[in-house]
């Protein structure tokens, strides 16, 4: 590979710079160590570990997953080792293993007092280069409500983020949300310096056999190819409405053409959830495959593409 | 250390009413696998399916790992239909293992459970260990193939008296305490008989590891998808912290 | 067959008995002959026509549809001849053919006052047995925002139709509403006698070869089996919210298995569409899985299924 | 009346570079069968496409037909690797077809567009009508098999003449019509073909005959998915009015 082929890979988002734009998602690659033995956090452009809460969560009973038609369900219930064994154990073992690897964390609160702790606990850590808040979870003062149904209780979460950290901060909006667009605008408004576009949808499966839903939760979250689509019209709608803010596409991608549809689309760079489920190396192909397309349609760089499918 | 292996079928084996054994070449795998541990397959294209699948590893040569799978589903359907020299996307070996026990073991295996014990009493055999009995419930006889080959002679029973016993694998395990009483206990089977084991367990006091099925999708600890509920209180991981677990840890 | 097994499949909503519980979706059945050849009108529980417009509507450019992972998006953007040639020309042809099977109107208005005439010239017609109102349509006088997206306009649409017309009325709703439970119960109190959930869920897909989205409308709607699992959820809330109202399941629906998770979530009828391009005769298929499924569960009705997954 | 119809292949021959024939058993489809219709196939499990795939019928034996596919995507490329005997779901004949015309028909077939003339100029042939020219367009040589055995003889070009003439299917188009003129055109063939098919036709006043293709959905006119516009205003359906259309009559 020579110099400037590595190059075409580079993704920028703000004042975060990877080396390729392909990102590990939130919750499917654990605490960056699991996967090491195939897809090892050095080789991505960046990981985000798994959500943590300020104390430790047991999740939700089990069973917490099961498959559906293009993809699978999850209610894993933010299952997480808490902040302080984060940052004490899940992290140095990260570090050890995995020293220059750009690391983002996720942090998961059930109020805004918890958020604020949250991210001022990763600020001091001095281990992480950008947070990841995850709005998508309920708000114990608002009776679950997510905060990241409306744009203005996601605002709060941003703002109180923002007061406590100075990393790059990204905020991952929910397609469930009446307007994702309106809750990107306020996230962005609020101090988020990336967008992350989409978590999971919600969804159920039902066992026919029992007559009772699958899951112990009953309801989870949609993953897989199945959602790219929906994904990919709020990714679109959410760069149309904020042209200027970096933005990640997240959402059945599992292939450099869908890959390359969030980036055509207006994504600087993508996450890769469930597809590493099904093969822990599809990094690599996609990636490969990215750099032959852009090669092929003479781009120097997958900058070159970002939203150029957004003229429409 | 985990590897994913492409993997031509040598064999595949139809050894009882929608029941098959596959063999697969895997060197690097059979190298590393230890009684207990699983790998994942990837669903073949016509099935239909996306998330790889787990199966325990039943057996091992010099270059090559077998499987005991019944078909249940799509996945499991096109696998028992595949020929000799296609290949498998695989990952092992995964998950941890059946402690060294220096002891006798009865071993149970109900339905595909079968094929841990299977593994695990062929190891033992090779290491010298010669006590061990093996116990294969099933439904019917349909579902109990004869495996004479195997280096310990199996003991079967089924639900209607058809094969070997008649009763369930905890009606037989009951009857076999009556008369004696092993160092542990190793039982791979479904949800009922799983329970109905870790009772009779703490009733008699007797050493016992369960290998839990559950639905996975990562397999390798990332997702903590595949959820067990423990005596003390909170999760452990099936694919990781397990399959193996100690039966009086786990809340069944 | 026997007369016992035959009740099997009978079922209830409301005031309108259908012989089965399957129905066709509007858009994917024409106006009711075009698949006559395969599965005619008359082996349908119902069937619904096309949505139908005061004036005769041309669509959307083409291409309108495009596949995805475990499904399809159309744009078809209500192409359809106006209600005075449905009327006068396509009602007459279907009921020529099939004389007594049961009819679905489905109507879209841009505007309470096309809505209202709408219902009224449906009423009026005498040859149609119940009238679903497409909420899913841009409503125009509110910038194109659909009446589907919240709980007001939706009541505002089912009220005006309720006005004029005494045919059962369903609601059709859309899941890309804040929320559709919220939207399900303004539509009942409005009047409507029957909840259908759900519509198609926004998507798009990209043409990397070319950069730009595939459709010519760059927006579709989602349908097929990758939306069953956010239909279902969808579906299994508002059973929760309203058990009283009958519910209609659709999204994705392709199997007994995926049609019984419906019923057993409180949908006492469904509807099948995508899966009807896939295998025209399907329905039967269908329709002799559940009735299987029934005698081995011993149910003598699928009835007595309904929302038995609706406990937990 | 269009029909489903469960057919085994009797042989599936790759007869060019990514470009094969398949002869499938159907009788009831082949005994309705007119040039110009096509049938939609059930794409094979492993190809993991949902929604049936459009091909012309390029000819017709007493219980069979043919088609030309090219492998482009999941489905035509799970369909070139079918064996003998496997069996497809298949509707038909749908759509409707060329028109009869008495004088002689210039056909023009670009890529697998190729498959509707081969089929209407066989059936022209055996109707006693025997002034028909065909002409079968390529990039290049092979994309483009010898087809022997065709009643009517074929000229070829290519874009890079590595066989027959050498330029695009216009560019023989004009060049033959600057010697003689035919009572009617029929063309099919991709985008750019068809639009400059029309242009020429407009041009010479020829009366002229595009079979189309769009993205279909359901295949029978239920659905508006495969909208073509017309020059009069508004759209018809490729699937159920066409998809043979007057090239003066819709806009490309
Ligand atoms: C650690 C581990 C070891 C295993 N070892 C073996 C083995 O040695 N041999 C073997 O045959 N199977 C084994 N299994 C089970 C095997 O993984 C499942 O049978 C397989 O995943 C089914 O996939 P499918 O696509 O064929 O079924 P699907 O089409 O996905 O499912 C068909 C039906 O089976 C049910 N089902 C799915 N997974 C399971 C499951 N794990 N247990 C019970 N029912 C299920 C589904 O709910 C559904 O109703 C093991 C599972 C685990 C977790
Ligand atoms: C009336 C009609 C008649 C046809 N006759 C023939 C025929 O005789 N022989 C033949 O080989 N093909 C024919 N086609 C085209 C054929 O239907 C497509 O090649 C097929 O649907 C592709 O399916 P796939 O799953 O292999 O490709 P996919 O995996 O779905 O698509 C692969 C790529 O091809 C593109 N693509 C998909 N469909 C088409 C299309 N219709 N035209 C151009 N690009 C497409 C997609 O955008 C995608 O980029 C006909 C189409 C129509 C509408
Ligand atoms: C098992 C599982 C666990 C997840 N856990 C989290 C989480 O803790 N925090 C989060 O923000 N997203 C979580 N997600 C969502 C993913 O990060 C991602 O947004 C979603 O799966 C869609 O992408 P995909 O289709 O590529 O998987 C989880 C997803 C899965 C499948
Ligand atoms: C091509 C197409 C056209 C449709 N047109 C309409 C329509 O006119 N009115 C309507 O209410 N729904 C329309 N729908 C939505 C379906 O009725 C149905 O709600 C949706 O497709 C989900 O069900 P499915 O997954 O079974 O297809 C259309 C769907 C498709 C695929
Ligand atoms: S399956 Fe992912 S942690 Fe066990
Ligand atoms: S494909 Fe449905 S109308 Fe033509």
């Amino acid at each position: 590979m020579m110099e400037n082929d590595k190059n075409i890979l580079a993704a920028t988002l703000g004042t975060l710079n990877l080396k390729n734009p392909a990102i590990a998602a939130s919750g499917t690659y654990g605490y960056g160590t699991e996967y090491s033995d195939f897809c090892p956090a050095d080789d991505w452009g960046a990981v985000i570990l798994k959500s943590v809460s300020e104390k430790p969560r047991d999740g939700n009973p089990p069973p917490r997953c099961c498959e559906v038609e293009g993809g699978m369900i999850n209610s894993i219930g933010l299952a997480n080792v808490g902040m302080e064994k984060f940052l004490s154990e899940k992290m140095q073992e990260f570090r050890k293993k995995h020293e220059k690897a750009v690391c983002i964390a996720s942090i998961a609160g059930e109020s805004l007092a918890e958020f604020e702790k949250l991210s001022e606990r990763i600020n001091e850590s001095g281990k992480i280069d950008a947070v990841e808040i995850n709005i998508s979870c309920p708000n114990v003062s608002k009776g679950g409500m997510h905060f990241g149904s409306d744009p203005q209780s996601a605002a709060e979460v941003i703002a109180s983020c923002r007061r406590n950290t100075s990393l790059p901060l990204l905020a991952k909006i929910s397609p469930a949300a009446g307007s994702p667009v309106d809750v990107a605008r306020a996230c962005a408004d609020s101090g988020a310096d990336i967008i992350v576009a989409v978590n999971t949808i919600p969804g159920m499966k039902i066992d026919i056999e029992k007559g009772k839903p699958v899951l112990g939760n009953i309801f989870g979250g949609l993953s897989g190819p199945a959602i790219y689509p929906a994904a990919l019209r709020i990714a679109f709608l959410i760069h149309r409405a904020l042209p200027e803010i970096p933005l990640i596409g997240c959402g059945g991608i599992d292939s450099a053409d869908t890959a390359l549809q969030f980036i055509m689309a207006g994504c600087s760079a993508f996450q890769i959830g469930t597809a590493t489920f099904r093969n822990p190396e599809c990094l690599y192909t996609i990636l490969d495959n990215i750099r032959i397309f852009m090669q092929k349609k003479g781009y120097k760089s997958v900058k070159d593409a970002v939203g150029i499918a957004a003229e429409y | 250390m985990k590897t994913r292996e492409t993997g031509q079928i040598l064999s595949n084996k139809r050894i009882a009413e929608n029941l098959f054994e596959l063999k697969i070449k895997l060197p690097e795998i059979a190298a590393m696998a230890q009684p207990g541990n699983f790998i994942t397959i990837l669903p073949p294209a016509e099935s239909g399916r996306y998330l790889r699948r787990p199966f325990s590893i039943s057996g091992k040569g010099d270059n090559f790992i077998t499987l005991v799978i019944r078909g249940i589903g799509k996945t499991t359907d096109s696998l028992a239909l595949l020929r000799e020299k296609t290949c498998l996307d695989v990952i092992g070996p995964l998950g941890n293992s059946y402690p060294k026990i220096s002891g006798n073991i009865w071993m149970i295996g109900g339905g595909t459970g079968i094929a841990s014990v299977l593994f695990l009493s062929s190891m033992r055999k090779t290491a010298g260990l010669k006590n061990d009995r093996i116990l294969w419930a099933g439904q019917t006889k349909d579902a109990l193939p004869d495996i004479y080959k195997h280096p310990v002679a199996i003991d079967y029973s089924t639900d209607d008296g058809s094969k070997g016993e008649k009763g369930n694998a905890a009606m037989v395990l009951e009857k076999w305490l009556k008369r004696d009483k092993p160092d542990a206990v190793a039982a791979c089977g479904p949800h009922g008989m799983m329970k109905a084991v870790k009772e009779i367990a703490a009733e008699h006091g007797i050493e016992t590891w369960l290998s839990l099925e559950e639905f996975m999708a990562c397999g390798v600890g990332a997702c903590a998808g595949c959820a067990v509920k423990l005596e003390s209180g909170g999760y452990e991981k099936v694919c990781d912290d397990g399959p193996v677990f100690r039966s009086d840890r786990i809340v069944l």
